[in-house]
């Protein structure tokens, strides 16, 4: 049999809340350590304890990071969904269950390598409290794919003993629990399996961690003093991974002191509300949140927009509109926070691809909302935000100093001479602020979500209207020569591939498949809304031009449609919104299927 | 800000404070509300405290929602920021302002629609996390600048102007804030300047969450006979309690005097740590402005006989405020700057070995 | 000098709160009570006593009743805003003022007729009361007014007498007070002016009625029960007529109950929400709002979409994102309700651009709500909604049956013998309700804002997500089949104009104007969305097409564009978004101007 | 509905009500709570309650918001309607399925988070409206589905299951709704069935608007030491004042026994119009369950001591509801059709005629 080294998909099926979360994480963080990429995704329900769970890990030392359809290896650890579980394996896959109770004939197969380890019997003997062996099985069954697959052991203990550091009575039995499930594989099965790790260098200097925990990294490192947040999965890891770091490196050495301030909000009308209050006055805020809290700050958003206040959301999107599937992935917010309230309004938006690029765009946020005086919304999701991703190290430059934007102080007060709030000195529709308190005679004025005019003074006028929404227009134009640029990687081809966000996971291996048969695109991944010119530039260059979106609705073609005045026609839509994040193959099917129904070439060579 | 602006020359007779201010100093631009509106005396009654206190008139955030009530801090302390915010969520931006510059005294404006309809939550919440401002309802029964709907502080049976009845309980912010347990809660009346303007003082200068509920009868919708927040019925039926005034450091002697407006009635003098006193003058030898559950319960049997207690109906002067309990530091939040705020890459160096 | 009947502008400039409004309201009344097309515009502040308001009068035999720029008459009796009223005045034109005190010299205007009147002298000896004498004051100019212009005397004093029935007292001291005005102008003013009126029949049966009235009117014929609302302008006088009127016309005669529940809620919220639950049980609801309201209402209707509960709103539009000016009119919520909430939604707009659309799509919503089990938003606006305006009078059709939609009945239960609540059994993405407590072992359901399978069952399965929101798409075709069709006047010209709501008040004007440089379109007046073939069709069928919006994002442009897949390319915005409704004036204008931009050709004559 | 339905066959030992149904008749699909999860109690205990009252099991309408908690309507009553609405916004939907239609026996059920944070406008306003409705409050003082975050109803002092303790006053829902006027009050515990199955009883009967706060511990997240919503600290800390039960229309007698478990208490029945009787055991002799204001003190007090007070509270047996206050017709409106609501053109042409 032909050995398979670092290439398949695992996945773990257990039910909710039975501790299998932390074996499972050990198993991919072995591989991770051993050099080997691997990506990990949590597909857990709605719910707490005892509905069905499943936990993948893709190996892939050429470092494709996206979903893989089809499992190469189950561990059935779930009676509830045997059946379904079976069923999902490739031909020519394993799969590893409890076989302590025997296997019902009407779920065997043909085309499966079944490996059946008696764990519960094992334990049995082993541990007299129940709930023990509950938590050991899953142990167990890492300690034997540990055989199986060719782990280095060391590693796995070694992990053991780090996590339960403190806990010492704890390691013995973990390790003794993994020893049972090895050496039970190494006496009666063959081990290892076709599939097998071996080490590698392929991780380099890379780190695994979830997108929630970068983004409050970045919100740390920007600088927010102020976060108001409400919990809603998938975003509430953010809050409190915010809280957890700032608990360590914010505190005042002398005093101890705390330099921020944390509020659980009662909802996320109130969250986005001390948002606003903080940011007005002259603190760096932001909060984390997921669709139904976006709804509910639509308001908020408008006031923000009009009045003109910095503001920083995370909005880690979640699937459907209203409860949809809160423990699933989607990126389909992007219309309702572009374009969140009533009245003309439209709101900054990034799109991080990375657990780097959410630490990168966190911080980033402060500075752009502080800079155009708006709010900005990172586009996260709970594939990025809540899966342990490789990533780039995070990285700060300590040259780098907060951009607070156009904000007056006293002394600059004293020196000018009739200053208006709203008056557009520098040609980029950004009027200089002024922070509450700041000057005994000068720079202070009332600020309001009512029509006013440059000096801040309330008026109906029309024309005063109609100049303010002109200049909001023209700081529109500003804010999309600063956000992010497109990443582009384009050498002329004649079709080219448009995505965001976690879309870029299975990219890379999507091109790969495209360009086997043929089929070579060039590729822009957005990062920031509104476009700049380069985006459309891209567009024009391209005589087909593929979108993906993780939605139904195509919401990036109709936001690049609509700011961009494109002809819809140009564009091709690539969608999936099942929940679960979009696969290399689905993306390599639809745009294959493009090609064939509208006839257009494929070449066998790459050009230039 | 261009406004009508009153001359601010300073009037010879004017007084002036201790930092060389006349009253015209805290005053804002020409009020736009209906002449008689009791907000406008709400307003004069803050001006008036704000200047005899001698505070800076540039050191406030003027926070309020939407409203008639809402517009008016854009009436008083010209020499401040205010936020004229979304209706019913002043207290959210409030928490915020607060946080990001505990140095500023932050004065709420709200309304009865305001406050007890679309913001009863952030209401509910703010008081629950003893954010340090003063927190005035101009309370008239009705939705002013809606032209008149009945808000949810109207009294049942209390008429439109129309005639019609109110059909439904009022909610009472004074006994929601007893309940929940503001640490300074307070009624007045807009057409009682005498209790309003000492009482302003004592909130602003509390450190915590203190409410004043200012009955401020609306002339253009609710000042009729048959409705039961109009001046002529407030004045028939308010029942003072505990009236009070801060005495700044320095100048407890200089007031002396007041207190002899007040006999009958015990005086108490609460002093506080920078050596200014809180002066309590009981009207009613035994209410108890410390006993939180007997003032509710007072408030709420006066209420059912269809009495308003006025006054400061409890207070605890020792009281912790948000900062305290989220332990910030004291320098405000909006100060710090790169050097206090970012641990360096360093740091970061640590961070991302944890995540191999 | 040659006298212009029937066509003018005259302008009331007032303080507001100064009781003028009814004076206002009665010289309109008069016209129109001679058979004179009218109508008005009240351009008030948001303010209850004290601003300056102005109220404008249009007159036009011709039926034009838009608003027309420039103003022909002024009536000024507001000091305040005496200088620019004076400007505002065209050349040729009058200007009435009380010259009790002398006009200042920096004011005058060569080439403006003053009419100065004392009246304050003239009623200081007749009223001793100076509140009597500040509220006659406006009684007094109408008396003038009806000398100066020709209006037949007994229709004022008619409307006084009927006015003021019950309170007889009053009515002598008003007419004597109409009188002091007349007898005033007829001694010392050369009456009549160039400007007059005369009786026609122009008006025909038409009444003259405000929007909100009408779509009040609307829905109780509707049979809508339940009505939960909270006040914000332009809006509340929608719950306060649908009050007014139901306790005329929905009392229960045996026992004098009401056949209608009115919630006035503690916000909008809660106002969506009871709508919700109302509908959710079976009853007839609706609420009525503006942009703020809209924006909070954002995830109930996302709930709505996806929970699939009839809901009835009814938006009446006003200026600017957050609070903006709110007693200004514009057309800038169409995005905030279209694609109100996160995820994917869509929901239902109904565009009325006169009184009787108001009632007949107040009324035509309830039916589309149920029918298509989801919200229906009736998009009016301040202009139409506060305003008098001209309008077929209202019709309903004793035969017509309300549309309660796909329901099923205990009967009905009995006979299905598998029933899957959203089982799409005939093709159109509708499935079949059931009322709770309908009967006793079939048809409970539990209604849901997370994902469900055709049984209503919770279900994370990506495939039934999928299907779910696939049907939910197909729902959305159909509701493009049974929304109003759109009113399109097409004679094959090249180019064509299409606008919606009351961008329809200057349309006729707008056209009559470019015809007479040579300009002819085709026109196309949007009455619903999603938009029916017709619509695509019609700008198919032409090479230029202008879409006019009042609103700074172009809107409707972006609904036309996003869901035709249109190139925007062909679509020429037209825009007015300074709050005051757009102008036949400045339609023309930017028309002209981009056929000259653009070269395009201009007939003399009007083909076909 | 699809689900792992539970065996319908009539067990012969079940005994069967009135109606001839048995418990099994009123139960929902199995849970997907946690083993243990109070809430399941709440839900065992609105079974039996309904059961017993042999109400007909399809004529309910249940309404809940989101949470654990406000998952279990689709774990009772499976013949019944539910409608699991969004976070917070329970009382509004309620509120609407009443008015639709007043046949219904409308039970909401919320959570602590769901009803004390983000829905504590709606809930007081709820309140005031009247609804004729049971709202059941699962209190776990936590965030069950989000994972254990503090709700507004922890307590200050206690602690999350790893050691942080909550900075801030808990929101007490049974003072709020006593201080705002609900007509029926009471607090229970999920562990004790005895307690809380005759309040469900009697607070479904209830005309007007009946509150049950059950404290329901979460064993996921609330249960530890540390924890005051733990089942062990509950256990030893709460005070039942005044235990209820409700007896129908004929089934007086058959119920007297019960009576006997209360001694020593006094009992007083509150005979309805419609014959049946609300049965009070006072279990304290001075505790008058038809005073408000005195309900709501002697609650605050215990409070303030550490102490739950339970029981039913307080009670106003000829409260009005809002059906009363609105004056509707008593046909539900959804069962009105063109015949009752519309007017007519003839009607329409008077109306126009009115705008010439
Ligand atoms: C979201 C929203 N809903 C409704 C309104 C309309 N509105 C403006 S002020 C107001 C009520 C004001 O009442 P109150 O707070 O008592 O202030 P008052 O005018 O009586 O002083 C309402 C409903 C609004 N501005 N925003
Ligand atoms: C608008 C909105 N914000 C946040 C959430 C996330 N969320 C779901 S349940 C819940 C709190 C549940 O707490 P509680 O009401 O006490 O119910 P429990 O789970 O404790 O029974 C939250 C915040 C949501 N679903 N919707
Ligand atoms: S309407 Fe009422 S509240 Fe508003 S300004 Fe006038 S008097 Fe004051
Ligand atoms: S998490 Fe807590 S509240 Fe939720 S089901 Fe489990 S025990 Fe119950
Ligand atoms: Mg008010
Ligand atoms: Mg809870």
């Amino acid at each position: 049999m032909s050995i398979i080294y670092n290439d398949f998909v695992i996945r773990f099926a257990n039910v909710n809340g039975s501790g299998s979360a932390s074996a499972n994480g050990m198993f991919a963080k072995a591989l991770f350590r051993m050099g080997i990429p691997v990506s990990t995704r949590n597909i857990f329900p709605s719910n707490i304890q005892g509905l069905p769970t499943w936990f993948e890990v893709r190996v892939n030392e050429d470092g494709y990071l996206g979903r893989r359809e089809g499992v190469d290896i189950m561990v059935a650890m779930n009676a509830e969904t045997y059946a379904e579980d079976v069923a999902a394996i490739n031909p020519g896959g394993y799969l590893l269950y409890d076989n302590s109770k025997p296997l019902g004939r009407e779920l065997r197969r043909s085309d499966v390598t079944e490996i059946g380890i008696p764990i519960s019997t094992l334990l049995l003997s082993e541990y007299d409290d129940p709930k023990q062996r509950g938590l050991f099985k899953n142990i167990t069954y890492l300690g034997a794919l540990a055989a199986l697959l060719n782990i280095e052991f060391d590693v796995i203990t070694g992990m053991v003993s780090t996590q339960y550091k403190g806990k010492d009575a704890l390691i013995r039995p973990n390790i003794h629990a993994l020893e049972i499930g090895r050496n039970y594989a190494r006496e009666y099965l063959e081990c290892p399996l076709k599939f097998q790790v071996r080490r590698t260098d392929e991780v380099g200097d890379r780190i695994m961690i979830d997108g929630n925990t970068a983004a409050a990294l970045g919100a740390l490192y920007g600088g927010a003093t102020v976060c108001a947040w409400y919990p809603i999965t998938p975003s509430t890891s953010v809050a409190e991974a915010f809280e957890r770091y700032a608990e360590r490196l914010r505190i005042d050495e002398e005093t101890g002191e705390r330099k921020f301030a944390i509020v659980q909000a009662e909802d996320e009308l109130s969250a986005i509300g001390i948002v606003i209050g903080a940011a007005w006055n002259g603190a760096r805020a932001f909060t984390a949140t997921s669709g139904p809290g976006i709804s509910l700050m639509t308001e908020f958003l408008g006031l923000a927009y009009f009045a003109e206040i910095p503001a920083v959301l995370i909005d880690v999107q979640r699937a459907g509109p209203s409860t949809g599937m809160p423990t699933r992935t989607q990126q389909a917010d992007l219309l309702a926070a572009a374009y969140a309230s009533h009245g003309d309004t439209k709101h900054v938006l990034l799109f991080p691809a990375t657990p780097r690029e959410c630490f990168d765009f966190a911080a980033q946020a402060l500075d752009l909302a502080d800079r155009l005086q708006t709010p900005v919304i990172v586009m996260s999701d709970l594939e990025l935000g809540m899966n342990d991703n490789l990533s780039e190290p995070l990285e700060w430059d300590d040259q780098r100093r907060y951009d607070r934007g156009k904000v007056l102080d006293a002394d600059a007060l004293e020196s000018v001479e009739r200053w208006g709030r709203y008056l557009d000195l520098d040609g980029d529709g950004i009027g200089y602020r002024t922070y509450p308190g700041t000057h005994p005679e000068k720079g202070a004025f009332f600020t309001r979500g009512t029509s006013r005019d440059e000096f801040a003074a309330y008026t109906e006028s029309p024309e005063a209207y109609v100049r303010n929404m002109e200049r909001l227009e023209l700081k529109w134009r500003t804010a999309a020569t600063l956000v992010p640029k497109a990443e582009i990687r384009a050498t002329g081809k004649h079709a080219g591939i448009i995505f965001y966000g976690t879309s870029a996971l299975p990219m890379e291996e999507a091109l790969d498949l495209l360009a086997d048969e043929g089929i070579h695109l060039d590729t822009m991944r957005l990062r920031g809304f509104p476009f700049g010119e380069e985006v459309y530039r891209f567009i024009e260059d391209h005589e087909v031009v593929f979108v993906v979106d993780q939605n139904r609705d195509a919401q990036m073609k109709t936001l690049l449609v609509n700011e961009g005045g494109l002809d819809p026609a140009g564009l091709v839509s690539i969608r999936y919104y099942g929940g679960l994040s979009i696969s290399a193959d689905n993306i390599q099917r639809q745009v294959s299927e493009h090609y064939t129904a509208s006839k257009l070439p494929r070449l066998t060579e790459v050009k230039s | 800000m261009t406004f009508v602006a009153k001359p601010k020359v300073h009037h010879p007779r004017l007084p002036v404070n201790e930092l060389g201010l006349t009253r015209r100093d805290y005053e804002g631009p020409v009020s736009t509300l209906c002449a008689g509106c009791g907000h406008d005396s709400v307003s004069a009654a803050i001006v008036q405290a704000c200047a005899e206190l001698s505070l800076p008139p540039h050191r406030f955030a003027k926070i309020s929602g939407i409203g008639c009530s809402s517009k008016t801090p854009s009436y008083f302390l010209s020499r401040s920021h205010g936020f004229n915010s979304v209706h019913g969520r002043m207290p959210s931006v409030a928490t915020g302002a607060n946080l990001a510059n505990r140095e500023l005294y932050c004065i709420g404006i709200s309304g009865d629609g305001d406050t007890a309809s679309i913001g009863l939550g952030q209401f509910a919440h703010i008081v629950r996390r003893r954010i340090n401002m003063l927190y005035v309802v101009d309370n008239n029964g009705t939705y002013g600048l809606t032209k008149g709907q009945f808000s949810a502080t109207n009294d049942r049976g209390s008429t439109s102007k129309k005639g019609k009845p109110n059909l439904y309980e009022p909610i009472d912010l004074v006994s929601m804030a007893l309940q929940i347990g503001a640490s300074f809660v307070a009624r007045s009346f807009s057409g009682d300047k005498r209790q309003l303007v000492p009482l302003v003082k004592a909130g602003l200068m509390h450190r915590g969450f203190a409410l004043i509920d200012v009955i401020s009868p609306c002339v253009a919708f609710n000042n009729h006979g048959g409705s039961t927040k109009s001046y002529e019925y407030v004045r028939g039926h308010t029942e003072s309690v505990v009236a009070a005034d801060y005495l700044r450091n320095g100048y407890v002697a200089a007031a002396e005097e007041i207190t002899a407006d007040y006999e009958p009635g015990t005086t108490e003098d609460v002093r506080m740590p920078d050596g200014s006193v809180l002066r309590l003058f009981k009207l009613d030898h035994d209410y108890d402005p410390h006993d939180r559950v007997a003032a509710l319960t007072h408030v709420q049997e006066r209420q059912a006989a269809g009495e308003v207690v006025t006054g400061l109906l409890y207070v605890d002067p020792h009281a912790s405020d948000c900062h305290e309990i989220l332990d910030t530091v004291h320098r405000p939040l909006n100060t710090l700057n790169e050097a206090d705020l970012c641990p360096g890459n360093e740091a970061l160096a640590a961070i991302n070995e944890s995540f191999r």
